[in-house]
């Protein structure tokens, strides 16, 4: 009775059977979230951030709600790349949904190193590049900032990791997203994440002092929604083969047809997860009665199909 | 926590007054939660449906009457605020039973510990206690004033004892509850169990006021959480073994952990 | 019965009665307003952006509702910097608040010709130099992204006003706003605004149309006070002799008190005029109300008084 | 409009209910609004008081009945969403009268053109042209289907002619209303004055079908708006004169500028 609709995408060299992923670092190791939802249900899964060595993370409080917002610096608390292999992954095997880990180095050679542990690890699909966590100080300015320093990591992953595909997800806080993207795609991305937090700070009037133990965060939510859709829609115009993963305030259906009009090829649910743990699915059916509403039976032609 | 027993339920609410001043007290049809919750364990809820405000509340399951549970908040800020004004008749999205709940030593007398709002833990806890054939349950429960030691009848109806304390002596002892510790620890004959909620400091005092470790103490956390399921390190608590997360390792930790 | 608090600060050269100001483009020629509040109750009035031709700005929709925020792309519809003069100015000359004149210009002459225009008419108190407009298609860069244009126009600017208050007012769509910051001040800035309206893009999935006749447009309103208040924050920690006017969805006295904490000398209330036209005093009485509270006998003690 | 009839009241709203499908009646007290309110103004108000929606919502005055006012509106988004969900006993925070009225020529017979919600205007300029004598009042209505013809009874209640045409035939004409006011303007024996409110094909159809100039006509605009006050500019329609804004200049433009 109601319109079959076709809804795999690529981005780039990965195949997703639907355009609806996870936002890292809002989905846990995805496992946490299997009472909510069906997780091979969805096109993919970006697990935790990870680092090399395990981290701690910062200091509490770590997350604020702010209008239509939330501020987070969980500071990459994760169980380390290597934990990460032998306890979150096996379980994710078996699943039908595309595993993305993603990564965050302090050097170079970590971003690397973990390329190569990740692809040599049976399971993972995909590894997706942080360059521009804001909340770890790390006495300097974010990798994210610098174009050269996005392709020379970029360059080195995919160096350590030939076949894997790669995306890299981008930082918001510069002047120049299109500058930022070309540098990836010079560095050998395979596809673009459109976008991580902005930074931002919440302030305690009564106390005096930041909400946050960190003092900064990363604005996330629906509050930056049509900051992403703007960048993504910038990328895509100036580089409209180079596929995109957008996010940024996703809540619905509705929301995630937005970003692929602006030009994403598949869009990733953060925050949302965090209030609704089955947002991702909720997004997805939100996704195909939207089609089905519009007689789009092929999900690839709303792609940048924005008119302007 | 057994995963399966989670549950994100449209639940409605029959009622909702103010029980003292700014606090109030919620009751909720609830029916898989109300048969799942164990003391110590929380809801955590969505004030409403739009995106003010966003992230979820997190409310202790403070008592269980057949398919109801019942909240006790106090007015903070903005989503208290409006979860004050909500009316029978509305449905709250709830998520839950959620956390690490008490464990019950039943075979040894037990002193509640309860700071302001850490009252709310407790009439589930000492229903628990006493179904589980605790041989005496005690409660310490301390407030800013009279007019706040809300659902202290609501323990008592579970046949605890009560030792209560303000901040302006208005009612039981002038001074910090914590200060009725080491008496009853002295009357009681037994080494008890201690179960706690409430603010930081008092932690500190009842960790500092009971030294001998074969005294469990276990102390209810309360953090600002994200996800409430473990996913988005939102909620840790710094213990010796490191970071914890409130929402899953806690509320419940064990106090030897605070040390 | 009350206590008396003491409300004047001094934006560099200008002195104000209270920190209260109002956002240029969000008070008209502020006669607007005179059936809602009392002119003279504000600290200051910053007026439309002014040009030195009269513009008839971009074609609608020129707004558009986000979540906690707003879209804009007036496209700097304005009278005319002479007509300013000639018909705006003087019903505020009488007025015992200060007149903020704040201009936009397609290149640095425009600027200075406008700077000397409005400093040789009487009644205009500050100038505020708009350099970070993101709704007009100069067919480049805006100003406000390259440190060396800033430092330039603020030079022009500051050769052609010689005694003239002036304020810089800052693009907050740049890697670096302390950069920046430093690059208006080294051109002769008094003072800063920060800041202006963040690049963003609204889409209506239904008619697959970007909401606004511009297509981009600036986000202001509660969204953007966390990335506003981080701002302030940083260039208040990188430069704290410079006194700021810190704005960006500013609605009440307590978000007003925020920005003063994170090293704001006065605010700006922009969107919240729109919603309520006597926004700007019942931020005022906020402020008055939080000090009372907190036994604060002197506004200036609570700026870049946070505790971190 | 005379900038000090505006005011920013606190109304309470007396009723509000469904009247057509999707289509709400509101009647509200706010006696300074009603007292001061022309046709074709209208008030912009907050349909909450939070942060969402962030933005007023423009609704036309649509009747004045002693302290109370009247709107009507189809619930199109999310704001008109959650003013239909308002009881009576809320208070909704109104701005008005704000906007330029329609002129009344009361001197010659009067052509009302209302499409879809373009109807809301009708009632209180029908009333206010018999109060001032006008020969003869006739409301050209369309909707796109008969249960949408709302409000057809108060603008008949003034004495109006009433002339109906719906995309669905299932009253009045089967089509756009505007086929309907050739023949009405041949019937009419002097120059009637027109006014109309809709969307702006409608408009157009109804420059293209009067070409007299000596038959005013009067269009009520929408446009999405910021402050309603004239300050942001941000509620531009193209006319011959450039952009006018239509929370002051307009929402009611002479249709020779629009030509
Ligand atoms: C496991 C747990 C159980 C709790 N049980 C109860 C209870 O039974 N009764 C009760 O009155 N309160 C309880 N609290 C505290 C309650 O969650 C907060 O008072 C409430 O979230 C405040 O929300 P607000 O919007 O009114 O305050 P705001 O200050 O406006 O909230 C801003 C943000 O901070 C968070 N926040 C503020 N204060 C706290 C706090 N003390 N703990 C956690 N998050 C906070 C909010 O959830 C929100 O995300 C509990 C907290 C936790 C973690
Ligand atoms: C002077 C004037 C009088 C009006 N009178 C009436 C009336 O009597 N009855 C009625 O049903 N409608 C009327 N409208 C239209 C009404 O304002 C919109 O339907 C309403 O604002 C939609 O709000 P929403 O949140 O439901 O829609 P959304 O689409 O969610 O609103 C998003 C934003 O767009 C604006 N918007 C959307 N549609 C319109 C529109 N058609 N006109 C102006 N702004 C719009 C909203 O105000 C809001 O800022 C009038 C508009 C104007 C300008
Ligand atoms: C609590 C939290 C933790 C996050 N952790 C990571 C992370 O580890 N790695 C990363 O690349 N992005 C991280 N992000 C950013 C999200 O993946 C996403 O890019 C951002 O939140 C915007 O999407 P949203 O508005 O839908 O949340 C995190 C976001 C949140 C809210
Ligand atoms: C409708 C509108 C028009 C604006 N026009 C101008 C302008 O002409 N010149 C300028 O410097 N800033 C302009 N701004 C930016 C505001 O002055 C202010 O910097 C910004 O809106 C952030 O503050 P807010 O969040 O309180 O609105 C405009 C903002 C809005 C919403
Ligand atoms: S709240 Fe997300 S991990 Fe605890
Ligand atoms: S809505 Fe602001 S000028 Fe018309």
């Amino acid at each position: 009775m109601s319109m079959d609709v076709r809804l795999d995408v690529d981005l780039g060299p990965l195949r997703l059977k639907n355009p609806i992923v996870t936002a890292s670092g809002t989905f846990g190791y995805a496992t946490e979230f299997e009472d909510f939802l069906d997780l091979e249900r969805l096109g993919g899964v970006a697990l935790k951030g990870l680092t090399l060595e395990p981290r701690a993370g910062n200091p509490p409080p770590r997350v604020a709600e702010t209008p239509a917002g939330m501020l987070n610096a969980i500071g990459l608390e994760n169980v380390g790349c290597r934990a990460f292999i032998d306890q979150k992954l096996p379980p994710l095997r078996a699943l039908d949904t595309a595993v993305i880990a993603n990564i965050s180095g302090f050097s170079v050679e970590e971003y690397a190193e973990m390329a190569e542990m990740l692809s040599a690890a049976e399971g993972v699909d995909a590894i997706e590049i942080n360059v521009s966590c804001p909340n770890i100080r790390t006495g300097g300015i974010a990798f994210g900032s610098r174009p050269e320093m996005i392709s020379e990591i970029t360059r080195a992953v995919r160096a350590a990791a030939p076949g894997m595909p790669l995306l890299v997800k981008m930082s918001p806080n510069v002047t120049d997203i299109v500058e930022m993207a070309r540098a990836a795609v010079g560095g050998g991305a395979d596809a673009l994440s459109i976008t991580n937090t902005f930074l931002a700070m919440a302030i305690d009037a009564e106390t005096r002092r930041p909400v946050l133990g960190n003092l900064t965060g990363g604005l996330s939510g629906p509050a930056i929604k049509p900051l992403a859709l703007r960048m993504v829609w910038q990328v895509h115009r100036a580089m409209p083969e180079v596929p995109i993963c957008g996010m940024g305030g996703i809540m619905t259906g509705t929301d995630a047809i937005e970003f692929l009009l602006a030009g994403a090829t598949a869009v990733a649910v953060g925050t949302a997860s965090l209030i609704t743990p089955s947002a991702a699915v909720d997004v997805l059916d939100g996704v195909t009665d939207h089609c089905r509403r519009h007689g789009v039976d092929n999900i690839r032609t709303l792609i940048g199909a924005l008119e302007t | 926590m057994t995963p399966s027993t989670r549950h994100c339920t449209l639940a409605p609410v029959i009622a909702n007054r103010e029980v003292a001043p700014a606090i109030f007290e919620m009751r909720l049809r609830a029916s898989e939660i109300a048969a799942a919750a164990q003391p110590g364990q929380f809801v955590h809820l969505r004030v409403k449906s739009g995106l003010d405000p966003l992230l979820r509340r997190p409310l202790s399951i403070g008592a269980v009457e057949g398919e109801h549970i019942c909240l006790l908040f106090r007015v903070i800020g903005h989503g208290t605020q409006l979860l004050s004004r909500v009316v029978p008749g509305e449905t709250l999205d709830l998520l839950g039973p959620l956390g690490n709940p008490f464990t019950l030593h039943a075979d040894r007398p037990a002193v509640l510990v309860a700071g302001g709002m850490g009252i709310a833990d407790m009439p589930l806890l000492a229903r628990r206690l006493r179904e589980a054939g605790c041989p005496a349950i005690h409660l310490i429960f301390g407030a800013r004033t009279a007019a706040e030691l809300a659902w202290t009848d609501r323990v008592e109806a579970e046949g605890a004892q009560i030792h209560t304390a303000t901040d302006d002596g208005s009612a039981g002892h002038h001074g910090v509850c914590t200060a009725l510790l080491p008496p009853l620890l002295r009357e009681i004959d037994a080494r008890p169990a201690i179960c706690a909620c409430g603010p930081e400091p008092m932690f500190r005092a009842i960790l500092s006021a009971v030294t001998d470790p074969a005294i469990p103490i276990q102390l209810a956390f309360e953090q600002r959480m994200g996800c409430g399921i473990g996913a988005c390190m939102a909620c840790a608590v710094e213990t010796s073994k490191g970071y914890l997360r409130a929402c899953c390792e806690g509320p419940v930790l064990d106090g030897a952990l605070l040390r």
